[in-house]
């Protein structure tokens, strides 16, 4: 197992490496200098080339890739072109606000997805099974931004119950306003999450009802639940982990729809602003960092399908 | 040779099929109507798209069966303008994805061992990332927003989910004893993908192919919703709601509408997938 | 003469354990070779090799007198048209979107043989035992006996000298195995055939010659009459102990 | 009636096909009864009916009597009674049958502890882990102390088998379903498990419900048979009989089938 989670935890560096160069080629291979986006349109030849000599894109390539894997190792970002702060200052304050939202959204997605699913397997020939398979059916083609607009629409400005958008000025020092101002947008998330995931809860869960070992524990005398106690939900969990792990990735990166309708200052706005500003360090910072956490995310729900699983902990031995 | 019938065993109860079919043919209605008033903005709108003809958000009357937005303008024609621009970027998406995903797929189905394992690495890395943040990054790097950008970034957004489920399906197909007879009996690796693996895998790929296009006409609708999908004059789903969003209190139609639409259009999708599913399932009979 | 003949061939998956080790046999032409082994045996293994699917790692294979030459496209086509094959599972071994005439002229056009196609698929079908027909139908509509009839249809068409047969009639129920049994018996009075099965019975009642391999090694080989009335290694016996008898009348 | 098992005008159906009608027979308690029939015959769904373990889109009429009990329309709680106190099976696929993810101890375990608890007996983890290491030794297992701690996929389906029969045995079953639990397995170890089987409910006084495909297997083990065919019986009566005495022409058939793969092995093809 620690051999495995040695080579594992190589191959993610190996990939973030891959990724940081893709990156650093993605990046120089954009239409124009990023110089030019740094001084804006009608600046003269000077004040270009003294933003070039700022940035260093003045520099050969292999110099500017060499000093760009130098600073990523020392978790230097570098500056962002319009607010000349330190692209990781700006990012660790827009991942308080991101990395909160898509957690508190992930487990309120889990607690009613995981329930709901496993019920909707076990009854599916009564009503209320099939009414949640529809439920969660209908819930996965409903866009996101549609839901939290609704949301707002309600609770916001006709109940008046929660603020329609916004993040206060000073963040958690400011704990109500902070806490209620999550409430929307983690409930769009969640419910929009929940829906697909009871679907694969649902479908996992149903896999085992069908399976062999559970027929023979009934055959031996166990009931129907407790069958589905004892055996079933450990194995339905080994494939309901990968897509948890991916549906936690696809959250925080998707955040960003979230952020824009709920007008929240997290990384995906950040990404936004980014794009729209051409402001690359931004741009790379964000992904950098985003990837990083995507494969942290992978390498962890690897780990625990191997603690549930011992026939993947035997290939890995091969 | 009586002896020899086998009888094969399926859950599925009479009860069942029929809940599939209606199933199937509410989504084919659904999709149905979005084509059929996405075709018809071709010939015909109620009014021009950017013409001020109306009131300022005024509510849904025989004159503006949607209403109208802040700006005066008829918001059915824009719905039916929204329809005609969602099929287009879907369908042009998924052409895309498809021929990149399924070539991709298909190259590490038959690649070295150490190709395999790293193309479905790169697969499955590349799906924890959504279409959407994706496109997002391939419209950053075109200088300007179009619609043809918008269909470019979408399609390659797909490309990895295609290219896995392509992968997939041709190592099961592989695995399959008509492969080896089809080798056995000289037949090249060229011919054997052409006859042997494509036919084999296409419903599955089609069915996926479907799911993909509703996924790809949400992922548009959120690119214009963030500003940065198809610019005007093209009128977008997304681009209305976000439009509608500042004055959803007052005139909450502007932004439901939009919303209900591209909410038809994916479940009528879905439906239709699952239909189709279930009819291609050989397990039940049909061929 | 001898028309397949196997030196001292060896071969494992990956760095792990040998699936076959030093096999060495031959098969004379007009031959009907059984190829007998319990799972892990490595009997699927060394079909595989005979059909040049895959290459030994050590020792050679050689067909009518020259070696079998896998990764040679030009040779391997002439090798085809010589040598054929029937697989185990009649379910997966037909391609579910051709119909029969497709899927029976298939060695035909792969391998370029002139003539009538159409015209030979016919023989081919009706020498199996099914009608004319069949050609135009889908394989789910066959059940499993015919299809393996079908896949049999399918091996003999281009006229092969030798016939692989992989655990065919292993699938099918004991009333259709008898009669598949017949009809490769029937095959093999008209060519060389290797058949490859865990069913003793099977084979004693199939083929002239035996050969019994266990976990990658051959134990036994020789004549089938020989090897059933007196077998000299203790796997032999052990595995003919084994088989389950009818009860003899009262 | 002194039957363990009665079966009248059972009949199993799906809305759209018959697949099992007119089956009537009965077991006596510790008798042996074998159930031949090839694919698709309707055996192995009615040694489902038998427990109440049918899929649910499937429908069951007539009459099944399980030590007194009627299986038929009884609510689930009644058969969960049932089955592991009357009746245990053992299917025929070890390494689906098992569960991928647990222990084989712990797996063993389980019946255990409920037929402890159902007798009244102490059920520590003592006295419940004495009396897995004992099941272990009755099924022959070689090495029960290793494989206490193993997952199915680490040993060999013939061990696989063993530990479903001691899984099964654990419930002390007055009836023991036996569904192909050879066909998986390789000719030597079927052997080993088919001696063990008749053996063991032998030893204990069980009766058995042997259902195969292979008419010699099943000649081994039962006293008496019934062959099927399309969801009907054909044809019953003491195996020394029917496998060397067959009335019917689909028996006949099929005996005739055997007899020659037989001969050809004593020299005779």
């Amino acid at each position: 197992m620690l051999r495995y989670m040695a080579r594992r935890l190589l191959i993610l560096l190996l990939s973030l490496f891959v990724a940081a160069i893709v990156l650093f080629v993605l990046l120089r291979l954009l239409p124009g200098d990023p110089a030019n986006a740094l001084v804006g349109v009608g600046a003269t030849p000077e004040q270009i080339a003294a933003a070039q000599a700022q940035i260093g894109s003045d520099q050969p390539l292999a110099v500017q890739f060499v000093t760009y894997l130098g600073d990523l190792a020392r978790f230097d970002l570098g500056k962002s072109f319009v607010s000349r702060a330190p692209v990781i200052e700006e990012i660790s304050r827009r991942l308080s606000v991101t990395l909160p939202l898509t957690l508190a959204a992930f487990l309120l997605s889990m607690l009613i997805a995981i329930p709901l699913g496993i019920l909707a397997a076990v009854k599916s020939e009564r009503w209320y099974g099939l009414l949640l398979s529809v439920v969660s059916q209908v819930g996965i083609a409903v866009p996101v931004f549609w839901l939290g607009v609704l949301l707002v629409y309600v609770f916001a400005l006709n109940l008046r119950l929660l603020p329609s958008g916004g993040f206060p000025l000073r963040g958690y020092g400011d704990p109500a306003r902070a806490v209620t101002s999550m409430v929307l947008p983690v409930l769009t998330i969640a419910l929009i999450m929940s829906a697909s995931l009871m679907r694969y809860v649902r479908a996992a869960t149903l896999e085992v009802l069908g399976s062999d070992f559970l027929r023979t524990a009934r055959a031996l005398g166990e009931s129907r639940t407790g069958a589905l106690m004892r055996h079933g939900l450990r194995n339905a969990a080994v494939p309901v982990i990968s897509v948890l792990g991916i549906e936690l990735s696809t959250t925080f990166l998707g955040a960003v729809v979230v952020e824009q309708v709920f007008s929240l200052p997290g990384m995906g706005s950040m990404l936004l602003l980014g794009i729209q500003q051409r402001d690359y360090p931004n741009i790379q910072g964000v992904l950098i960092i985003s990837t990083l956490l995507v494969l942290l995310t992978g390498f962890l729900a690897d780990l625990l399908q191997r603690v549930l699983d011992p026939r993947l902990r035997k290939e890995a031995r091969r | 040779m009586s002896a020899e019938q086998t009888d094969n065993l399926t859950e599925t109860s009479g009860r069942r099929r029929s809940r599939g079919n209606a199933t199937y043919w509410l989504g084919l209605l659904l999709v149905g109507v979005i084509v059929l008033a996405g075709l018809i903005s071709f010939v015909w709108t109620p009014y021009a798209l950017s013409d001020m003809v109306g009131g300022r958000l005024e509510a849904p009357s025989l004159q503006h069966w949607a209403g109208t937005d802040r700006l005066g303008r008829d918001l059915f024609t824009q719905l039916m303008i929204g329809a005609r621009i969602a099929l287009i970027v879907g369908c042009g998406a998924v052409v895309i994805g498809a021929a990149i995903g399924v070539t991709t797929g298909l190259l590490a189905a038959f690649a070295t061992r150490f190709l395999d394992d790293a193309l479905a690495a790169v697969f499955d890395i590349l799906i924890a990332f959504p279409t959407l943040l994706i496109a997002m990054l391939v419209v950053a790097a075109r200088e300007e927003a179009s619609l043809g950008t918008a269909i470019l970034a979408l399609g390659i957004g797909l490309s990895p989910i295609v290219g896995r489920i392509t992968r997939i399906l041709t190592k099961q197909v592989l695995g399959q004893d008509y492969i080896t007879a089809a080798r056995v009996s000289g037949t090249s690796w060229g011919a054997i993908v052409f006859w042997h693996i494509l036919p084999n895998i296409a419903p599955f790929l089609g069915v996926n192919l479907a799911l993909q296009f509703g996924l790809a006409v949400m992922a548009e609708a959120s690119l214009s919703y963030l500003g940065l999908g198809a610019p005007p004059p093209n009128a977008s789903w997304g681009r209305m709601l976000q439009e509608a969003q500042g004055t959803v209190y007052t005139a909450p139609w502007g932004a439901i509408l939009p919303g209900l639409a591209l909410f038809a259009l994916v479940i009528g999708i879905n439906l239709l997938a699952d239909g189709l599913r279930d009819r291609f399932d050989p397990t039940k009979g049909a061929a | 003469m001898s028309l397949m003949t196997v030196e001292n061939v060896g071969f494992s998956y990956g760095t792990g354990r040998k699936v076959l080790e030093d096999i060495s046999f031959s098969v004379p032409k007009g031959a009907n070779v059984g190829l007998v082994g319990e799972s892990g045996s490595g009997k699927s293994t060394l079909l595989r090799l005979l059909l040049g699917l895959d290459s030994p790692q050590s020792g050679r294979i050689l067909f009518d007198g020259a070696p079998l030459q896998a990764r040679d496209r030009a040779y391997m086509r002439g090798y085809r048209k010589r040598v054929q094959a029937v697989f185990q599972d009649p379910y997966s071994s037909l391609n579910p979107a051709h119909r029969i005439r497709r899927i029976v002229t298939e060695p035909l056009r792969s391998l370029k043989v002139p003539g009538d196609h159409l015209a030979m698929a016919r023989e081919a079908i009706t020498s199996v035992g099914l009608t004319e027909d069949t050609l135009e139908r889908f394989p789910h509509q066959f059940s499993g006996g015919q299809r393996q009839r079908i896949a049999i249809a399918r091996a003999i068409v281009a006229r092969p000298e030798l016939v692989l047969a992989d655990e065919a009639v292993s699938a099918l129920d004991l009333s259709t195995r008898v009669r598949v049994v017949d009809l490769f018996r029937e095959i093999s009075e008209r060519m060389t055939m290797i058949f490859v099965s865990h069913d003793m019975g099977v084979v004693a009642a199939l083929c002239d010659q035996l050969i019994v391999l266990d976990r990658g090694r051959i134990v036994e080989a020789g004549e089938t009459a020989a090897i059933l009335r007196d077998p000299q290694h203790s796997y032999t016996k052990s595995l003919l102990a084994s088989i389950p008898r009818m009860p003899e009348g009262a | 009636m002194s039957d363990l098992l009665t079966v009248r005008d059972l009949r199993l159906s799906t809305p759209d096909k018959v697949l099992v009608q007119d089956l009537s027979f009965s077991i006596a308690a510790g008798e042996r009864f074998g159930l031949i029939g090839e694919s698709g015959s309707g055996k192995s769904l009615t040694s489902l009916a038998v427990t109440g373990l049918l899929a649910p889109g499937l429908r069951a009429e007539g009459s099944v009597e399980l030590a007194g009990t009627q299986v038929i329309g009884a609510p689930e709680r009644r058969l969960v009674g049932l089955r592991g106190n009357a009746v245990a099976t053992v299917f025929q696929e070890p390494l689906t049958a098992l569960d991928p993810l647990m222990p084989l101890g712990r797996q063993i375990a389980g019946p255990v502890r409920r037929r402890l608890k159902r007798e009244g007996a102490e059920t520590s983890g003592a006295a419940v882990r004495a009396e897995v290491m004992a099941l272990l030794e009755q099924v022959r297992m070689p090495d029960p102390a290793r494989l206490i701690g193993a997952y199915p996929h680490e040993v060999s389906g013939g061990q696989r088998q063993r530990v479903a029969i001691a899984m099964a045995l654990a419930c002390r079953p007055r009836l023991l379903i036996a569904d192909e639990p050879t066909t998986a397995l390789d000719v030597t170890t079927q052997a080993e498990i088919v001696r063990l089987i008749t053996s063991l409910v032998d030893e204990l006084g069980i009766a058995l419900l042997f259902i195969s495909h292979d008419l010699a297997v099943v000649g081994q083990v039962a006293e008496r048979v019934m062959v099927m065919r399309h969801g009907r019986a054909v044809e019953s009566g003491p195996a020394l009989q029917v496998l060397t005495q067959p009335q019917d022409d689909y028996t006949r058939n099929l005996v005739a089938a055997a007899r020659r793969f037989d001969a050809a092995l004593e020299g005779q093809g």
